[in-house]
């Protein structure tokens, strides 16, 4: 077996110095009939060549994004990522590295949780970053959880412009806790209704722009009502890009700021792996979930990094950790960072100066297809638009047409009552001709 | 044969300063076409004012810049990687190629699953390749790392016990002293209360121990198997048992699934649930923290509650359902469907082993960790070496530390030596626990390398060489780093007004 | 700080032994079928008769072993790589990706040439490109790097003038002394003889000293330009007209065209023929020594030689001609159409960067070597520095050989501040030459640091730290190694026999 | 531009520091005139995203060997290249280094190259190996001149079983020098033709082994004729995993073993860049071309690696030196290497017999088509075979019907007369159903 370095010579000069005549004696604290005589019923080891055959079927079995007129955004985003990323988070020594329990020799990753806490702190105008989340979804999460400890309350206020998702994976964890998940119904624009909503046992109000219909909102007044009421602002988001254009939670007050990266650095990929962001004012770091990288010096009085404030993390903490992750999104903020390093604030701000110009341009494109509604007015990369059909059953057709024209909100949240809406968005990786063969089979597609 | 160089480079070890402190907001490694400006602007006024200042680099500057810091690194790709409980074995390259197929790293988990059907029977051959390894009738393949797993697992066991009403009544969860520290940690996030069974002079987790502890307010166990001193749990079945009995739920911390893959089915050892790290027994790389990946296995008692979202079969055509509505679903772990770029690697390597590899994997494992127990056992005391271990070997200081050495120390010294170290100071129901974990991907000649160099470290402390130890590491990138000073105040970002102090500490 | 570990390693930096010490013929990383035996045997009784010894590693080991053999090495992702005459320039990432789109590195040379239209089209655009760079009218795609392309070169002069029926009567090269090496090798085995143009003090090449030189035996001329002294020739135009006039045809070695890419068109210059070395001005990864590529442009008078391959265009569609047979080309470089992996990264380079980058890619280039000369002029004897450079600044050890320090310990030296040195003693018209090329792909600060550290050597040259030079390299992976020994006894490869001592060596 | 750092305040600070007000001012050397005003008339720079769809639209025009049923060899080889060498051979350390000029920070390159060059002795079961030429034609073409030198002789002799290609590259390089080629008939058994031919004026004869036509050859009586007319014996091959199975042209007594290793660890690229093998005896070390590396120890006595006997090379010799190749196949050599390593004598040995069965498989199915005759007896992994009509339009049908057969005879020699002679070759990596599909297709098409 090529991964295996052992002969059957070194295997049996290993179990005479260790005094043993057969492996299974090795095993002998499995209980009787547990330990298998038999092979497990699944095929027999291959060779890379039927491997590789293989998953390539597998492959090949999907329709990839790029072959397609793709404008689908909602929670993942299609950008372009430098080659020269990819070359580098395949470097043996940061792929095959663990997590930098001996910092003495992983300056290499540490320096570079430095460099993503520095980045992203910036990117989110906020006080402190962490090391990194699973994704999006669950850095959310952690939030409202976070906003319920440092606010002593129980129940947490999602804006009706929040991911589907994102409630739903919030909601999920926080009744676990007993803690209360009020969603407010979707809407395009969701800030009049937040401002009313908040009470004295509101832990937080969760508020996310751009918004899953594209909507970007001004965040002054959902802060100043949230202060007001002694529950903390917690900013979400799901497209990183924005904020090299629009203003991020940080500059509106936000007390946390957390959403998807992916958008930086990291593939599709089907949804995973991504790279959760998660910042918060200083003033709550002891209660801030997840590793964090710190500067220090070494006994030569050389600068260095180590991870730090583990009093916080579970292998110290224990039950009483602010959370209990561990492994988190390593390569993935690597790739954000070094994205990030390459765009930089010049390479940042064209970025999404195009995108946001690429979707100004969808927008109109879809506009001026009979029957469609631009709902969306302030945007970034994404629109909602309303259809005179289902929109599940457009993007269905469209699909076979080879154009993916986004998500049905259905899809997304049956029960928000917004059959005909559908979440569209443009990137950078958009063409002209793709948003024209798009507004062609829609106008096709609704004539039927 | 040291001294200090202009350019602050040793040989081949290059110096290298922040991007903040040598990067530009003006410097870019990306070419755009400039932006047309204003005209269509649809952003209601809520343009971001402020300059960013986030440093760009170009291309031949970014690369370099990382591989300088790379090469800062330590990795399995360099050597023996004993960190125990982390399972660091080699990472197949195949895997990584598979992973980057078009076909899967540019799909959308959103598209029509017209466009997926790939992606989804993926999916769920790994399901299957899992299910089977296991013996257990479900998986949940959206968790995303093992801590996420265990928290499936712990929902899953809320959900069932709320379906028989009694998840108000049991709350107290039962979790060994020696468990890794997610265990208690999860226990707590989903709501339970976790009661700490007592460590044993055995590293075992005994039967009276648990049953003693049982009562009508148990929702269950949290035990790790193989254990986190590296053994296996004789009496597992027996408790999973009397658990049974008592109405309770038997979790199992999959961490140490690598030990007994292909040899041993959790399913036959009673248990309802598991979280398997891909990025342990299956894998996938650790990339310097993750991503991980954590299926987690399910019993026929807790299958029904698993997460959305699922696959549905229909025909030949897969679907997806991804709303609980109408389920028995607990919820959602995350916004899509888990670690997609987990499961292509995991895939290709199970299927690389196939089931006579992956039990060879098992045996290896064990096989290569009782070779260096037996071969560091003379040098070292190891509280529970009168057996043979699984796929770690477990020592402490105890023997070192009247001499002055502690495991600290002993670590710090192996990084001369070119090694990780072993996991230091857990579990930590072990007193300066060392706790070694070669795995199967090492040939005897490293181990055999290894244990030399163990052993001199040994003849060190006998030799009464403290300093050696204390002045650890000499030779690595850097000299021992001061956690306390970087817990006291901390410096958790790099920030412009810090910036000449920062500079003058990095020339 | 230093002390001799008991693995050999010194912390980061792990030691190798050779895969012939460690590695064993039962060892292996594939796993293909075992084959069935000789049923079907079909070759004649001429199987293998002994063992092959070729040692084996399992794909963990493997990855390891090369792994740590590369951090032993330098390289321009690690750092500035001032190796003057050979251009090293970042290498883009996304040129490497190119070159292994299936459409291109799945692709046989043999293939029905309807299968292969978009490799035909992309050999197309990449003549395109260098036709109109250099404005030639003709080039040779074949050459396998740039010594393979002079010999191209200087087979098409051949074949001019065997069309002319000069071939027997004029075989006589001028070359300049400062020429590099391969030129006077090429023109020898192209069956010319070569007659050497000397040296001048100004590091050029003299009109008249061409002229003292011409006669009706002489086939032609073949210079560097810019020239191996960094300097363009002022007297090119009128040298290349000198020689033509005298029936002569003129060779440029273009291994400097970096200085001039979009600045300067060759063909402006009366040149024939001219070599492009895609692995210095393209970018193309040098590799440790390879592969390269080494296309020629032609002039008129020499396109109708060119070797074959022919791409020949029907239509829409490409089509190969193959066989000289009824034409004028001299014959084949090679069996199949050249290095097609280096054509697309170069293709690749050449449309990221464009016209204009390209353009700007000369001028940084210079700009930066014009720099170093400014900052280092001071502290150096620079032979020809008192004019600009081009790409290229040229040093020698005039000023601190009298002290007692070489160029060859100014490079040592450097290895332990963290650099790869300048080309050392060449072009060997320069006594104790240090060649210098920074290459536009270096940053202002990095050149900043070398002259640093350069002026701080110079300062120790001038303190009279001789020893520190003579100990040079004291940081590197190894120090200085004996080149004499090498010679003296050769020994090339691994033997059983030497085996045992091999391995006392290593350990 | 993303590839270069200079920002537009560098330069006129640097152009400060040099004196200088323009960068045309260090242009001062070009003559009048030739130094352009304007740019030249190309495209300007593009993005990332713009130069990759390009490059993928013109790989997407090809059809690639791995989306037919593949039968092609005849100097280039479809194998499997596990996916670690790929991944390893890009390591910065190794991808972006030079010649190793400066041994101490480049013994990772010099090691494998010794390990290189220990590895193709063993294979091809010679004294000394250098370390790689441009390819297996130019490596062959290098044999012929440097038997020219050893023997002052200027008459070589070709086999009538080597590439077309390689003679006519060894045509064109030894007519320069004035030597003379004689090239004998193109047959499939080449033997018995070759070895009445060697007077006393010849300088070498070139034999190959496996040879065009897949025949493998029992080299010992050419040997004995070589040497008895005091010609060198040059083997050379454009398959060099053969050699796992059958005996290399060092066990018969060749002075020079060349050719071609692109099978080992080297895609097929269209051509290049592949890596030539080059093999002498001991007594000939002084006359071989290229780069050698040797073992040496430095100053504290540890074995080194470094570039040695450069006397013979153009940097030191220059117009006497063995050869004018500076630049080789470094990284093409590592590929080499390292798969290699990977497959150990084992692995070898499997691929060749591998290969073999295949090949044997292809014959038989070959030979039942009616009309085929198989002409090859004694073979590896390639044969030919007659087929009732001219081989390149056989050829050309089925390439339309995805199925790549081989290639005529008459593409590599029109003149040889062998026009209904097809040359075909099967490794492991096709497949049973490969072969099906193929012998059904020719069967069809023989039959139209
Ligand atoms: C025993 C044990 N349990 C749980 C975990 C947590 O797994 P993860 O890091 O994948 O979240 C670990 C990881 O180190 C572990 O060793
Ligand atoms: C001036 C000059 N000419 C020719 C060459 C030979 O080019 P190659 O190494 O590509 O054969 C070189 C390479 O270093 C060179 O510097």
């Amino acid at each position: 077996m090529r991964y295996l370095p052992l002969t059957e010579a070194d295997r049996q000069q290993m179990l005479s110095v260790i005094g043993a005549k057969h492996i299974d004696e090795l095993f002998v604290d499995v209980p009787k009939g547990a330990l298998l005589k038999d092979l497990i019923d699944l095929p027999k080891a291959q060779g890379e060549i039927e491997v590789h055959r293989h998953m390539q079927r597998l492959a090949e079995k999907n329709i990839p994004a790029g072959r397609t007129a793709f404008f689908l955004g909602a929670g993942a985003y299609r950008h372009h990522v430098p080659a020269s990323v990819d070359h580098l988070i395949q470097r043996s020594e940061f792929l095959t590295a663990y997590t930098p329990y001996q910092p003495e020799i992983a300056q290499g990753t540490l320096q570079a949780l430095y460099e993503f806490q520095s980045q992203v702190a910036t990117l989110l105008d906020m006080e402190v970053s962490n090391a990194s989340m699973y994704d999006g979804s669950t850095a959310c999460a952690e939030a409202a959880m976070m906003a319920a400890r440092v606010t002593k309350r129980k129940k947490i206020v999602f804006s009706g412009g929040v991911h589907p998702h994102y409630i739903e994976t919030a909601r999920t964890a926080c009744e676990a806790l007993g803690l209360e998940i009020v969603a407010l119904p979707a809407a395009i624009d969701d800030e009049a209704a937040v401002t009313g909503k908040l009470g004295a046992d509101v832990a937080a109000v969760i508020v996310q722009s751009p918004n899953v219909f594209g909507t970007i909102t001004d965040l002054s007044k959902i802060r100043e009502a949230a202060h007001g009421a002694g529950a903390l602002m917690v900013a979400t988001f799901t497209e990183c890009t924005a904020f090299g254009l629009i203003e991020p939670g940080g500059s509106y007050g936000a007390d946390i700021v957390c959403g998807e990266g992916q958008s930086i650095g990291n593939a599709l990929n089907f949804g995973g792996p991504y790279v959760g962001l998660f910042t918060v004012k200083e003033k709550y770091l002891r209660q801030m979930p997840g590793r964090v990288a710190g500067e220090t010096l070494d006994a030569d009085g050389k600068r260095g990094f180590v991870l730090t404030l583990s009093t916080r993390e579970q292998h110290i903490r224990r039950e009483k950790a602010t959370s209990n992750i561990c492994t988190n999104s390593g390569l993935c903020q690597l790739a954000w960072t070094i994205h990030m390093t390459l765009l930089g604030e010049k390479g940042l701000r064209q970025l999404a100066a195009l995108n946001h110009e690429k979707a100004t341009q969808l927008a109109f494109a879809l506009g001026a297809v009979p029957g469609v509604e631009v709902l969306t007015t302030r945007f970034y990369n994404e629109i909602a638009v309303r259809l005179p059909k289902p929109a599940q059953g457009v993007v269905d057709t469209l699909a076979a047409e080879g154009v993916i024209a986004g998500v049905a909100m259905s899809r997304l949240d049956p029960k928000a009552g917004m059959d005909d809406v559908l979440i569209t968005c443009a990137t950078e990786m958009n063409t002209h001709d793709d948003i024209a063969t798009y507004a062609d089979a829609l106008k096709k597609v609704l004539a039927q | 044969m040291s001294y200090e160089t202009t350019s602050g480079n040793k040989g081949l070890q290059q110096a290298e300063a922040l991007i903040f402190e040598t990067g530009h907001a003006t410097g870019t490694g990306v070419d755009l076409p400039e932006p047309k400006g204003g005209a269509y602007e649809k952003l209601g006024g809520l343009g971001r004012k402020a300059a960013l200042e986030l440093p760009g680099f170009s291309e031949p500057e970014t690369v370099r810049h990382f591989v300088r810091l790379s090469q800062k690194n330590y990795a399995i790709d360099l050597g023996l990687f004993p960190l125990g409980s982390c399972t660091m074995k080699h990472n197949p390259r195949l895997n990584e190629r598979a992973a980057r197929f078009e076909g899967f790293a540019d799909l959308h988990p959103l598209q029509p699953t017209s466009t997926i059907q790939g992606a989804l029977e993926l999916m769920d051959e790994l399901a299957h390749w899992l299910m089977e390894l296991t013996g257990m009738p479900a998986v949940a393949l959206s968790p995303k790392a093992g801590a996420h797993g265990e928290f499936c697992g712990m929902l899953a066991i809320k959900a069932a016990l709320e379906a028989r009403g009694e998840a108000e009544t049991r709350r107290r969860v039962l979790v060994p002293e020696s468990a890794h520290g997610t265990n208690p940690a999860t226990a707590v996030a989903a709501g339970f209360i976790v009661d700490e069974i007592p460590a044993r002079d055995d590293g075992r987790v005994h039967l009276d121990d648990v049953v003693a502890k049982l009562g009508p307010d148990v929702a269950g166990v949290m035990m790790t198997n193989p254990n986190t001193c590296g053994l296996f749990e004789p009496e597992i079945k027996r408790i999973a048992d009397a658990i049974h009995e008592a109405g309770g739920y038997f979790y199992c911390d999959g961490a140490n699934y690598n030990a007994i893959v292909g040899k041993v089915r959790p399913g036959d050892l009673g248990i309802d649930a598991m979280h398997i790290n891909l990025h342990k027994t299956f894998s996938t790389p650790h990339g310097g923290g993750g991503p991980g990946a954590g299926p987690t296995v399910l019993s026929a008692a807790l299958a029904p509650f698993a997460p959305v979202p699922h696959i549905v079969k229909r025909g030949d055509v897969r679907e997806l359902r991804e709303h609980s509505d109408g389920t028995q679903a607990f919820g959602r772990m995350c916004a899509f469907h888990g670690q997609m770029g987990m499961f292509t690697r995991a895939l290709t390597y199970m299927m690389s082993h196939g089931s006579d590899g992956l039990r060879q994997v098992a045996e290896d494992a064990v096989l290569n960790a009782n070779y260096l127990l037996a071969r560091l056992k003379p040098h070292f005391n190891a509280p529970f070496g009168e057996r043979p271990c699984m796929h770690e070997v477990l020592l402490d200081d105890s023997s070192i530390k009247p001499k002055g050495v502690e495991t600290i120390d002993m670590a710090k010294a192996l990084l001369d030596e070119g090694y990780h170290p072993f996991t230091t100071y857990f579990p930590l129901v072990v007193h300066g626990a060392m706790l070694i974990e070669p795995t199967e991907t090492e040939p005897k000649r490293e181990l055999d390398r290894f244990a030399d160099v163990m052993i001199a470290l040994a003849e060190r402390v006998n030799a009464g060489e403290v300093e050696f130890f204390k002045q650890a590491p000499k030779l690595a990138p850097m000299r021992r780093l001061d956690d306390t000073r970087a817990a006291r105040s901390p410096k958790l970002r790099w920030k412009p007004e810090a910036n000449s102090a920062a500079k003058q500490a990095a020339e």
